[in-house]
């Protein structure tokens, strides 16, 4: 089965050009011939994820063998130096888990996006660019060498820069567009500088002769391998993992990006394009463990990444805006994980692609119902949506880290791995981890109330969206509520596991067991419920004062009394998970007065701070910082250019006087 | 020099056979244009292209020939090796290319048909003679060869005050240069005693350093500087390729320039190799200074033949940073920065020719040249808007493109030199790429996404359509192919080595 | 004879046509300055040839090949300043700025 | 001091002279006269160095071809034969600062390289000249042939006058980027003007 794994990618792509061929010809507009192939590679991916899992758990158990690892290649040109390039493909847990998790999101996304799209004048148009760029992506998880990889990630960024502008009409969409696509191509650089490097090093684009060479301590012609060059490069990649995977400080495209329609942000910026930087720190892992440097890197890139993102993520009043900066505090989440624990990284992955996928596309039905995508002008959606309140609270208590959902045991796993590893980064990755866990909790919850709880704000009859939408929904929303379930941390379980199907060497997976520390699940999921309560007591006795920090909420205190919602929420969350599991008699005492006071008052600083960090730091520093670079050197430019004045005896005077400089420049060069 | 004059009486016609097929032709256009009236003086530029056809043949002949060896004539002064035929092949294919472009803009120019064809051709006839020029003599004739034609040619819309103007800076700065040239080239003979370009790097390795022979380094990196538009001595590129004729703007970008990277790599490969220590470095700073100002003004224009200009400039800035990182003793790190120079121009000649096909084609149906005229070019002709799209992402080094092997390895070369400013030049590479993306995807963006100005598609002819879309596949298929020229490049390296 | 002498001299005119190319508004006179440019290389590349004496009088050769090139040139040059002199009445180097930035 | 010495120096003092006059004189065909007399120094250099056919060739070909070529150009062009305005954007100081740079580099480059070289002068017939010529330099020869025709057709196609042609209204200096002029096809070139107007010619010049 392996052997015809290059037909995964090839389908989408084959999708894309036949849509475009044939596609308006076709009675539902090309959809069905994307659809066809998405099922087709889905359905591939899970007999292929039969045999590779298979292979690997029969290693695991039986304690021999190796990490099942498929390579084929086809040679496509010699390019010098020794070298070829190659179009080759490498099977092996990790693509086989990316190629599950794309093929079924895109299938999902492909499906929704009948209802979504109905009707527009590119339907057709639309259809084939998503094959396209599902196409990309399956190439980037499935070279097995870094040109094509890097090949896949251009093509990626190219189709979701076509994606993101799809609605090129309104200026706002085109220019997130390019904001996506340069600000994704500042890292790309990154990622050639890196992608160089390696091939400087090592003499090769092989990925698994790289990770071969670095095992054995050698570099090219046998010399012994230099710590520091290849730091140099794994950090030149960082670059390109924080671009693409919208790290600080380049992170700020990804909520622009929410320009485009709401399935492609589930598929891109949930599940595929915005995990390429996470799944290719994976694919180098064993590079990374041999150079600390890069590792803390990563550790205080995705640290910084997740609590501001999760600030960020509190005040904003646009739904999309919110899972955005979400999205990118849990990639911060993964980036960090990677620095210390190679399973605990692609896990998150992996949960956080089912159930952000979800998130979004439940935010898509809602905005197709409220007609806005402004927090405002929903509420009390919960009566009329039915199925999509239900999945979308799934996906919340997902996100929320809720046990035994999803998120709980994948963000556990990094927060425990982080305490396993300790140091200073160690440190850091899990008290900033903790405090983003409240964090999300707080603004998941905020989401939540505003959206299903109270009355309906906005304008018209909302009515639950069309069954090719909620289909999707229902079909995302068992994936989010049980994939955790994949991974238990109990040691029986262990060969059978995720990490066992996923492991890239059987050395490494009998080295690093999965653990379970109850302690710091409990002050995980404290902490959490103390998001909960703040999220709660806030939004319920919202003052209304000047000095309120989310006075912008206004028309929610107009609703706060009506908690009805809130109330039932709280007692579906508590009674039924959170108390009954861990802290029932904890949540009772807190819900006194002067607790709840407190805690408000915490909420409430919490939500200044996300407000002082969006408007000072985000739109003013970083964005500005970014802008300021581009119009600096506009500005540089538009000095320079007078310098072309049309009079052809300046220049002759210019070249006259650059063979003086120059001349002096020679006679300094040869007297040092 | 010295076998120069060993067997003079007979030459060796098959070694010039590519020449002389072009020279042929030209001067049979000359004859036959006479004789052709009206509409039909346009089939001139079949002969044009039966003549540059031949040649390919015949250097497709001589390759074979030849295998790793080489044929001279001429003692010297005439070489045809790997290296040699390499550039007769790039020459002679853009010529074909620049022949295509010009088949309907000059029979609706009407004027000089003929009268332009011949000089075209012979600016060829320079540029193949230059490359196998072993001789600074012979290496200044033909130089002037490809450029006193080009004069003209860029003057040949003579009833537009910005041609007009054009070809003056061109000739002024042109003229000036070659004088600039042809002094340091008098110094070098005087030094060391000869013109032979091996002789003058046995001289040099032998001789003493006298302060005035490195002067005349420089001068004649400036003579070379001219041609490839490098920072300082770019001034008259922007003007010169907005005033002229659109296919003369691709010659002049792509042959002239890549002729003058022939000739700067011979000189400073081959001749001043072991002053490697003393040019490199200067040609480093102008590369770093030509790729800044060439992007950072290509960002301001609203032209695009001038955006173009600017960033042609900036390319010859990135094909400048091997030359910054050579030495006079490592033959194998000269060998890799000889072969990333090839590259980038092999590159560099089919996407950039690509970029002005397309824009000769816009051009037809709006004179204006600005960027905002290829609004909505991606709905009123979307096959074009896709190969011009196709072009700039190349020109900005995106994968799965060829643009992406040029710029890789220059980097490449930059890194492996592994010293501090070879690492200065491969970050300013970097840099420079970013900065590029801007503009090449202004345009991008303006073809795709604004509202179109007009409607009616743009209908290139079929000449033209045959050029883009065949640069098209093949900025695409060399991303593939790229080995086809690394070994070769590789063999050709027998230049650098003496 | 002393060699500086004749190569002073050539570095003399060089220099003198540096001047004029950038000093002079009238196209013709820069013209005539990239005449004493090319004339002082052409003196430079007979010396040098007295002094190396090489059997295939490279210096005077190229001095001769030097001499039709830049007569070559002049022509060239001078159409193109007719042609501009007849669209715009004016020989003035400094009015063609029609194009800049 | 030799018998060369004194007359390579006398042709000096004079070619140098006559040059600074050429780019110094306020009249264009006093300039042309001075050229005259500079490009004959240096063919007098060249026969003190023994290069005698050079010397007759450049005798022959600038003062006898160029020189007047270049007066023919200055009477087509219809310049106003006398004095014209010296001063030109760059002002005098910057050339004069980029000149005195170039010389005095060139100047101490020589000293220090050339400093105690001496020229054993010797006689060379033009007949050797010929030899080496037609042989050793055929090549180049034969491409400068090709060069020079094709130079000649170049500068009768700019040179000449087309009908119709004439100078175009001025184009709006402040919108450098307006549409470039269309070829002419054969039916608008009877609506051109064939001869500026006489405001025309006086404003631009």
């Amino acid at each position: 089965m392996s052997s015809v794994a290059w037909l995964i990618p090839a389908l989408p792509a084959a999708s894309a050009v036949v849509i475009v061929a044939l596609g308006r010809k076709m009675p539902v507009g090309g959809a069905e011939i994307g659809i066809l192939s998405l099922a087709t590679a889905f359905v591939l991916s899970l007999v292929l994820a039969v045999e590779v899992f298979g292979a690997n758990v029969a290693a695991t158990t039986s304690g021999v063998g190796e990490a099942f690892l498929h390579t084929a290649r086809v040679e496509l040109a010699p390019i010098g130096a020794g070298d070829s390039l190659f179009a080759g493909i490498r099977i092996d847990g990790l693509t086989v888990m990316m190629f599950l998790l794309v093929t079924f999101v895109s299938l999902m996304v492909h499906v929704y996006s009948l209802g979504y799209l109905h009707g527009d004048e590119r339907f057709t148009w639309y259809y084939a660019v998503l094959s396209f760029f599902s196409a990309a992506m399956l190439l980037l998880v499935v070279s097995d060498n870094l040109m094509l990889l890097l090949v896949g990630w251009e093509l990626v960024g190219v189709s979701s820069f076509l994606l993101i502008g799809f609605w090129w009409e309104l200026k706002a969409n085109s220019d997130a567009a390019i904001k996506a696509f340069l600000t994704t191509k500042l890292g790309d650089v990154g990622l050639v500088v890196g992608v160089v490097a390696l091939w400087g090093q090592f003499g090769t684009f092989d990925i698994a002769a790289i990770t071969a060479m670095v095992g054995d301590g050698v570099q090219a012609g046998g010399a012994p391998l230099d710590t520091g060059l290849l730091s140099f490069a794994l950090i030149a990649f960082v670059l390109g993992v924080v671009g693409k995977s919208a790290q600080f400080p380049l992170h700020t495209w990804l909520p622009d990006a929410m320009a485009g329609p709401t399935p492609v942000s589930a598929l891109i910026h949930a599940a595929t394009m915005v995990t390429a930087g996470v799944f290719l720190v994976a694919r180098l892992y064993p590079l990374y463990s041999a150079a600390p440097a890069a590792q803390a890197t990563l550790a205080v890139i995705g640290a910084i990444t997740l609590l501001m993102a999760g600030l960020l993520a509190l005040v904003q009043e646009d739904i999309k805006k919110v899972l955005a900066y979400s999205t990118v505090s849990q990639l911060g989440y993964m980036v960090a994980a990677l620095a210390f624990s190679y399973t605990a990284g692609i896990f998150h992955l992996f949960t956080h692609g089912f159930f952000k996928a979800l998130l979004f596309l439940g935010a898509g039905s809602i905005i197709h119902a409220a007609h806005s995508n402004n927090l405002r002008d929903m509420g009390g959606l919960a009566k009329v949506m039915p199925t999509t309140f239900a999945t979308f609270l799934v996906g919340t208590l997902a996100l929320m880290a809720v046990p035994p959902l999803a998120g709980f045991w994948s963000k556990d796993e990094i927060l425990v791995e982080a305490a396993a590893a300790g140091g200073y980064t160690g440190s850091l990755v899990l008290v900033v981890g903790a405090l983003g866990g409240a964090l999300t909790v707080l603004y998941m919850t905020r989401v939540l109330y505003l959206t299903f709880a109270g009355s309906f704000r906005g304008e018209g009859h909302p009515h639950e969206s069309p069954r090719s939408m909620t289909g999707p929904l229902v079909a995302l929303a068992v994936p989010a509520a049980l994939i955790g379930l994949v991974n238990l941390p109990v040691e029986a379980f262990q060969p059978y596991a995720f990490s066992a199907w996923t492991m890239f060497s059987l050395e490494y997976w009998q080295t690093h067991p999965i653990a379970f520390e109850p302690a710091i699940a409990a002050v995980a999921v404290g902490l959490a419920l103390a998001g909960f309560l703040a999220g709660w007591a806030l939004y319920r006795a919202l003052p209304l004062g000047d000095d309120d920090p989310a006075r912008r909420l206004g028309p929610v205190s107009t609703v706060l009394a009506e908690k009805y919602y809130l109330d039932r929420l709280w007692t579906d969350l508590v009674t039924r998970t959170i108390v009954r599991d861990t802290a029932a008699p904890a949540a009772v005492t807190l819900n006194d007065e002067v607790i709840d006071r407190a805690v408000a008052g915490a909420g409430r600083a919490t939500v200044a701070t996300g407000r002082r960090v969006y408007d000072d730091v985000d739109q003013r520093g970083i964005d500005g910082v970014l802008h300021g670079l581009a119009t600096s050197t506009w500005w540089s430019g538009a000095r320079l250019r007078l310098s072309q004045s049309g009079n052809v005896q300046l220049y002759a005077g210019a070249m006259l006087t650059g063979v003086v400089v120059l001349a002096i420049v020679f006679a300094v060069g040869e007297v040092s | 020099m010295t076998d120069l004059a060993s067997d003079p009486t007979t030459v060796d016609l098959f070694a010039l056979a590519p020449e002389l097929s072009v020279v042929v032709a030209a001067l049979l256009i000359l004859l036959v244009e006479l004789a052709l009236t009206g509409e039909r003086k346009r089939y001139v530029n079949l002969i044009g292209l039966v003549g540059v056809v031949a040649a390919l043949a015949f250097t497709v002949a001589l390759w074979a020939d030849i295998g790793d060896g080489a044929r001279a004539a001429f003692g010297n002064a005439f070489v045809v090796d790997a290296y040699a035929l390499l550039f007769k092949g790039l020459f002679l294919s853009v010529a074909l290319f620049v022949l295509l472009l010009s088949y309907r803009y000059f029979s609706e120019f009407r004027t000089y048909q003929g009268e332009y064809y011949v000089l075209l051709l012979g600016s060829f006839v320079g540029m193949m003679l230059m490359v196998s020029a072993r001789d600074l003599v012979m290496l200044f004739v033909a130089l002037e060869l490809v450029s006193i034609p080009g004069f003209v040619m860029a003057g040949l819309r003579k009833f537009d005050l910005r041609s007009n103007e054009g070809a003056l800076k061109f000739f002024v700065m042109g003229v000036l240069s070659a004088a600039i040239l042809l002094f340091g080239m008098s110094v070098v003979y005087g030094v060391t005693g000869t013109t032979d370009l091996a002789g003058i790097a046995v001289a040099l390795e032998t001789g003493e350093r006298l302060p005035l022979l490195l002067a005349a380094v420089l001068f004649v990196i400036v003579g070379f500087g001219f041609k490839i538009s490098a920072v300082p001595f770019h001034f008259w590129a922007p003007d010169t390729y907005q005033g002229s004729p659109v296919p003369v703007t691709a010659f002049l970008s792509v042959a002239s320039k890549a002729a003058g990277f022939a000739g700067l790599l011979q000189v400073t490969f081959v001749a001043f190799a072991p002053l490697a220590d003393v040019w490199a470095p200067v040609l480093g700073v102008l590369a770093i200074l030509t790729m800044s100002l060439g992007n950072l003004l290509a960002l301001q224009q609203t032209n695009v033949v001038r955006l173009l200009a600017y960033s042609s400039i900036a390319h010859a800035g990135y094909m400048l940073v091997p030359f910054g990182v050579a030495t006079a003793t490592d033959a194998a790190l000269n060998s890799d920065a000889f072969r990333a120079v090839l590259i980038y121009l092999i590159a560099y000649a089919v996407m950039n020719s690509g970029a002005f096909a397309a824009v000769t084609a816009v051009t037809r149906s709006q004179p204006s040249r600005l960027v905002a005229d290829y609004a909505g070019l991606g709905r009123r002709s979307p096959g074009l808007a896709a190969a011009l799209s196709i072009f700039l992402l190349s020109l900005g080094g995106v994968p799965p493109l060829v643009g992406i092997w040029a710029k890789f390895f220059v980097f490449s070369v930059a890194v492996e030199a592994g010293t501090a400013f070879g690492l200065v030049l491969a970050a300013a590479v970097v840099l420079n790429t970013v900065v590029a993306m801007f503009y090449y995807l202004a345009v991008v963006r303006t073809m795709w996404m604004d509202e179109p100005t007009v409607e009616e598609p743009v209908a290139p002819g079929k000449a033209l359509g045959f050029a883009v879309g065949g640069l098209a596949v093949l900025t695409v298929v060399l991303f593939l192919g790229i080995g086809v020229f690394t070994d070769v490049a590789g063999v050709s390296t027998l230049v650098a080595s003496g | 004879m002393a060699a500086v002498y004749p190569l002073i001299f050539a570095a003399l005119l060089f220099s003198v046509g540096v001047y004029g190319l950038l000093s002079r508004r009238h196209a013709v006179l820069v013209l005539m300055s990239i005449e004493l440019m090319l004339a002082a290389v052409t003196v430079n590349l007979v010396t040098f040839w007295a002094i190396a004496g090489d059997a295939l009088l490279t210096g005077q050769v190229f001095a001769l090949f030097v001499m039709a090139i830049g007569a070559a040139e002049i022509g060239v040059g001078l159409a193109i300043i007719m042609l501009i002199y007849r669209n715009r009445a004016s020989v003035n180097i400094d009015d063609a700025d029609l194009m800049k930035y | 001091m030799s018998v060369p010495e004194v007359v390579m120096l006398a042709t000096g003092v004079v070619g140098g002279a006559a040059a600074l006059l050429v780019v110094t004189s306020r009249n264009v065909v006093h300039s042309a006269l001075y050229l005259v007399v500079a490009l004959l120094a240096v063919a007098g250099v060249f026969l003190v160095l023994g290069a005698e056919f050079v010397a007759w060739a450049q005798v022959l070909v600038y003062v006898g071809a160029v020189v007047v070529l270049l007066l023919f150009g200055l009477m087509l062009t219809r310049a106003p034969i006398g004095p014209t305005g010296q001063g030109n954007e760059l002002g005098k100081a910057m050339p004069l600062a980029v000149a005195l740079a170039v010389f005095a580099g060139l100047v101490a480059l020589i000293v220090t390289s050339y400093g105690g070289e001496v020229i054993a002068l010797e006689h060379v017939p033009p007949a050797a000249l010929g030899e080496v010529l037609y042989v050793a330099w055929a090549l180049p020869f034969m491409t400068l042939g090709f060069l020079l025709t094709l130079a000649l057709i170049g500068a009768v196609v700019i040179a000449r006058r087309e009908e119709g042609e004439g100078p175009l209204p001025e184009p709006d200096p402040d919108e450098p980027e307006a549409a470039e002029a269309s070829p002419p096809d054969s039916s608008s070139w009877p609506q051109r003007q064939p001869e500026p107007t006489p405001d025309e010619r006086e404003v631009s010049a």
